[in-house]
């Protein structure tokens, strides 16, 4: 099935404003804003302006309803069996913090949190604190040489005091993609909860937290087509109700005294003070717009497209790719590093050919300590990426290998 | 027009005192906050056989809120404590914009279903009756 | 001196949206933004769109560049003495919890944070939270009669054991601005650290946090004419550089592994994940725009609309304001009952005559329980506002009382 | 334009291996990591008399801290310690468009001027060795 990629560059305002080559393959780390998501950013912040969930007046009433709308836009999305069942916060790294805190009391000294060597940052930092806080310990799943979930050695960290398992649902490094379903029954041996970071996931199309299993999925705004500033966190229902608050202030609580406060029920306890009100209606213009595209022939496009990119990378002897080499369990995220050639400097140069990659350690140490690279190169695909884009990326590496090499 | 929302039938509603007053010895009585105003409905109920006998409400809130207790209390007794999870369902999806109200004069609340804001305020008190309803004889709440 | 209104409103787009009549008086929950700010906003996202401190591709690099001119800008506005001791996060609510959660470690059992009974809950809940986990006492200056803080008896409140006095710089219910002179030296007698909360302060003319005093300032974006999602916290510098980080994630980070993490140097310690970027920009070129005005004109322009608004309040029986009756010592900020009328039916009612006022407990349950009052309404003014505000708001409400008191 | 980044200066002077191994008893040893990308250089000096006597680096990082490493340590030797932090400062402030580079050699930076996100990599090198000043003798940061 072939994709027409003019038709949809046409529904995303930044390609029109380039005067120069664009080669845009940095989507893991965030995606372009859609038109209908900078329309409702703009309409709101412009025209309609009115702080959500207090005032009776026209605009008032109509940013609440437009902020519940928002919400439920995402909720269906993701799969939520209802709205209420989602928090709408500021991002990604926010609601792992959020759910990392609200779980923290479930914690017992000895206790375990599971985590795995290829998370972000976001994923792993947050349950080292809560760790801290509570004498709980944080343990990982390692990884394979492919840079996948290495879950034929779960035995060697999931244990009977293992209360939480948080792993992202996709690599940002390798594009790895999880085995849900045989993590959640790993879990269920343990009764332990299962948190996914679906930041990376949740661009590429329907997520259904209901058939994966998992008891809470965070995702991030910016990576989804929308605006910065915003993400969510979905909670199972059940579990959310019990869960106490993390942030504490205005539109969370039920009645306030100097001595004592009680707090709102879901989702209004999770939601201290202003919400990003702008980028959350961005949120769900393009959770929206996200749902509205056929996905089957989108996933196809970016996996042809990382097909011919890891065969390009593959007649460089220079290059190693740091994630699966086949197209099986995997999104369009290709890390790699250039022997003789830092990352930084293989990025810079791929700049003057308009080729916008990532260098760094993409925010997971522990992988790049886990494959012994300072830093790799990574291109990352959206369904507005096209071939062009992938020569472009596989010519300016020749040449930048024969300049620094 | 906001206005319409004070038509006539809920403002002397809002006015019915009738049982806007504190039962000396309820069965059951629960405390309603709205979280987002503060706005907060008491009621009492007494129950003979499981249907509402007697009900008092004391309303610390807006008009709609008055008017939703008081015409809650003019039509609720005799009715089975179990109803109450209906009646507030279906008020709420009437306010959605989904179907009749539960009760035709609770029909004066049309003007509110436009404006979401409000919705809340109108379903106070019979959030408070389906907590009452919910629970174990002689239970309360704060 | 008088201000050009239209000129003004010419430099807010949501006054040309308008086709009816609009008095917006709710800048108290939120300001109007101005077009520099949704300029930079709309600028960034669909133009210019980039994750900042990581990429050095052309977009990254600019977005890098904007983010930390944005911080600059913003750090003048409050007088700070470098930019890397402002935080840039999502909201006032957010600076509150991150600075209350940053000075708990300094709680020891027993100690006591001094609040006040003004104040909005995003400065109470998070100060109790914190207290709760350390074993600390939460204690409130009281309020005088006229709705302000009640200096006279702060030794009933402030003891040997207070670390924290936290309070908010001018008040959201009754418009009283703060004696911080006198909190500071009260402070210094015990040796506590002042945190101003200037959420409703930071709209109406430069900060100076250094000339105030105190030891860390909150404000928020979308009250000061930016975007909704972004706030900042500014933190003296020797202190900050002594602060635990709040948020775990990436950005935040020196190095991690799933061990042990160390921490980077303010401001990014404070600053984890992806930040709300547009928001930030907008927030800095609002900062531009609030700097480049003349305050001795506008402020002027602000209490003479105030004075018509509690003469013509006075002249209605049935309205009792909450807050001081003079101009002195405080902003554009009114907050009224009116005896028989809750007060969302009056601000309902309002929105028939094309005025938005805000109604409720506005986020000070204790401030409404000192004053006994389940409710009010409240005007607040912008320099946008003029005395045809004023008189449809006066007229409106005497129509309402008319109607159902 | 990217390319004017690498220009021969610069190339040459990262392959300048001549001071790119550890010393074998430093009076002290800085280890600096670029926090947002994890970039780290490891510093070792010797000292005489308040001035700089011998030096060796380590570096895992980009050609720019590469060349930057090895132009301060081609050039340092003979420096009092005390004059790293103002070394520093000009350093990062020529990045920045202000004033000329504390040597001449440094000139070769001038494209870097332009993109930010490559300022630290520049000062990162010059940054352990003005953290290295700071130490009391003998110290050691890891
Ligand atoms: C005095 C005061 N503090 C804090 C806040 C909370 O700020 P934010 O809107 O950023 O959550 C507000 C506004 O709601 C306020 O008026
Ligand atoms: C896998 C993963 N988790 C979490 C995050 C953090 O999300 P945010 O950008 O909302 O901070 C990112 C992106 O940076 C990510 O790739």
């Amino acid at each position: 099935m072939s994709v027409d990629v003019a038709a949809i560059r046409a529904q995303f305002p930044i390609f029109a404003a380039q005067d120069r080559p664009f080669h845009y393959l940095d989507n893991a780390a965030t995606g372009q804003i859609c038109a209908a998501a900078a329309d409702a950013l703009l309409r709101y912040e412009t025209t309609a302006r009115a702080n959500v969930k207090r005032g009776v007046y026209r605009l008032a009433d109509a940013a609440t309803t437009a902020f519940a709308e928002a919400r439920a836009a995402i909720a269906a999305y993701l799969g939520a069996a209802a709205p209420d069942e989602v928090l709408l916060g500021c991002g990604a790294t926010f609601a792992l913090n959020l759910i990392a805190h609200a779980l923290a009391p479930r914690l017992a000294p000895g206790d375990a949190i599971l985590v795995s060597e290829l998370e972000h940052h976001s994923n792993i930092v947050p349950w080292q604190m809560v760790a801290a806080a509570r004498g709980a310990v944080v343990r990982a799943i390692p990884v394979t040489e492919e840079g996948r979930l290495d879950l034929d050695r779960l035995d060697e960290v999931l244990g009977a005091r293992t209360r939480i398992v948080a792993v992202t649902h996709a690599s940002n490094v390798t594009g790895a993609v999880t085995d849900v379903a045989r993590l959640r029954a790993a879990a269920d041996t343990v009764g332990a909860l299962l948190v996914l970071d679906g930041a990376q996931r949740a661009p590429h199309g329907p997520v259904d937290v209901r058939a994966l299993g998992c008891d809470a999925y965070a995702c991030s705004a910016h990576k989804m087509f929308g605006a910065t500033g915003a993400g969510a966190l979905w909670v199972r229902g059940d579990l959310l109700a019990d869960l106490p608050p993390f942030l504490g202030g205005g539109e969370m609580i039920r009645r306030v005294t100097i001595e004592r406060t009680s707090y709102a029920p879901p989702p209004h306890r999770f939601e201290a003070g202003t919400p990003p009100i702008g980028a959350v209606l961005a949120m769900g213009a393009a959770a929206r717009w996200l749902a509205a595209q056929d996905w089957t022939a989108l996933a196809g496009h970016e996996l042809r497209l990382t097909e011919r990119l890891l065969s390009g990378l593959a007649r460089e002897p220079r290059v190693r790719v740091i994630g699966p080499t086949g197209l099986q369990g995997r999104l369009g995220v290709v890390a790699f590093a250039v022997a003789g050639v830092h990352a930084h400097d293989v990025c810079q140069m791929l700049d003057d050919f308009g080729v916008a990659l990532r260098g760094g350690h993409h925010c997971a140490q522990p992988l790049m300590d886990r494959f012994d690279v300072a830093a790799t190169a990574r291109a990352s695909f959206a369904p507005y990426n096209d071939t062009a884009d992938v020569d472009a990326l596989l010519d300016g590496l020749a040449q930048t290998i024969r300049k620094l090499a | 027009m906001s206005a319409a929302m004070y038509n006539e039938a809920i403002v002397t509603a809002a006015r019915d005192g009738r049982h806007a007053r504190r039962l000396p010895a309820p069965d059951r009585t629960v405390t309603c906050d709205n979280p987002l105003c503060g706005d907060r409905v008491t009621l009492d109920l007494t129950l003979a056989d499981g249907r509402i006998a007697e009900v008092g409400h004391k309303v610390r809130g807006c008009l709609l809120t008055e008017a939703a207790a008081a015409a809650l209390a003019a039509r609720i007794g005799g009715t089975a404590a179990a109803e109450a999870a209906t009646l507030l369902s279906q008020l709420r999806r009437y306010l959605a914009g989904d179907g009749p109200p539960p009760w035709p004069e609770l029909a004066m609340f049309e003007p509110v279903r436009a404006v979401r804001s409000r919705h809340e305020c109108v379903l106070l008190p019979f959030e408070a009756l389906a907590e009452a309803a919910r629970l174990p004889a002689d239970g309360e709440t704060a």
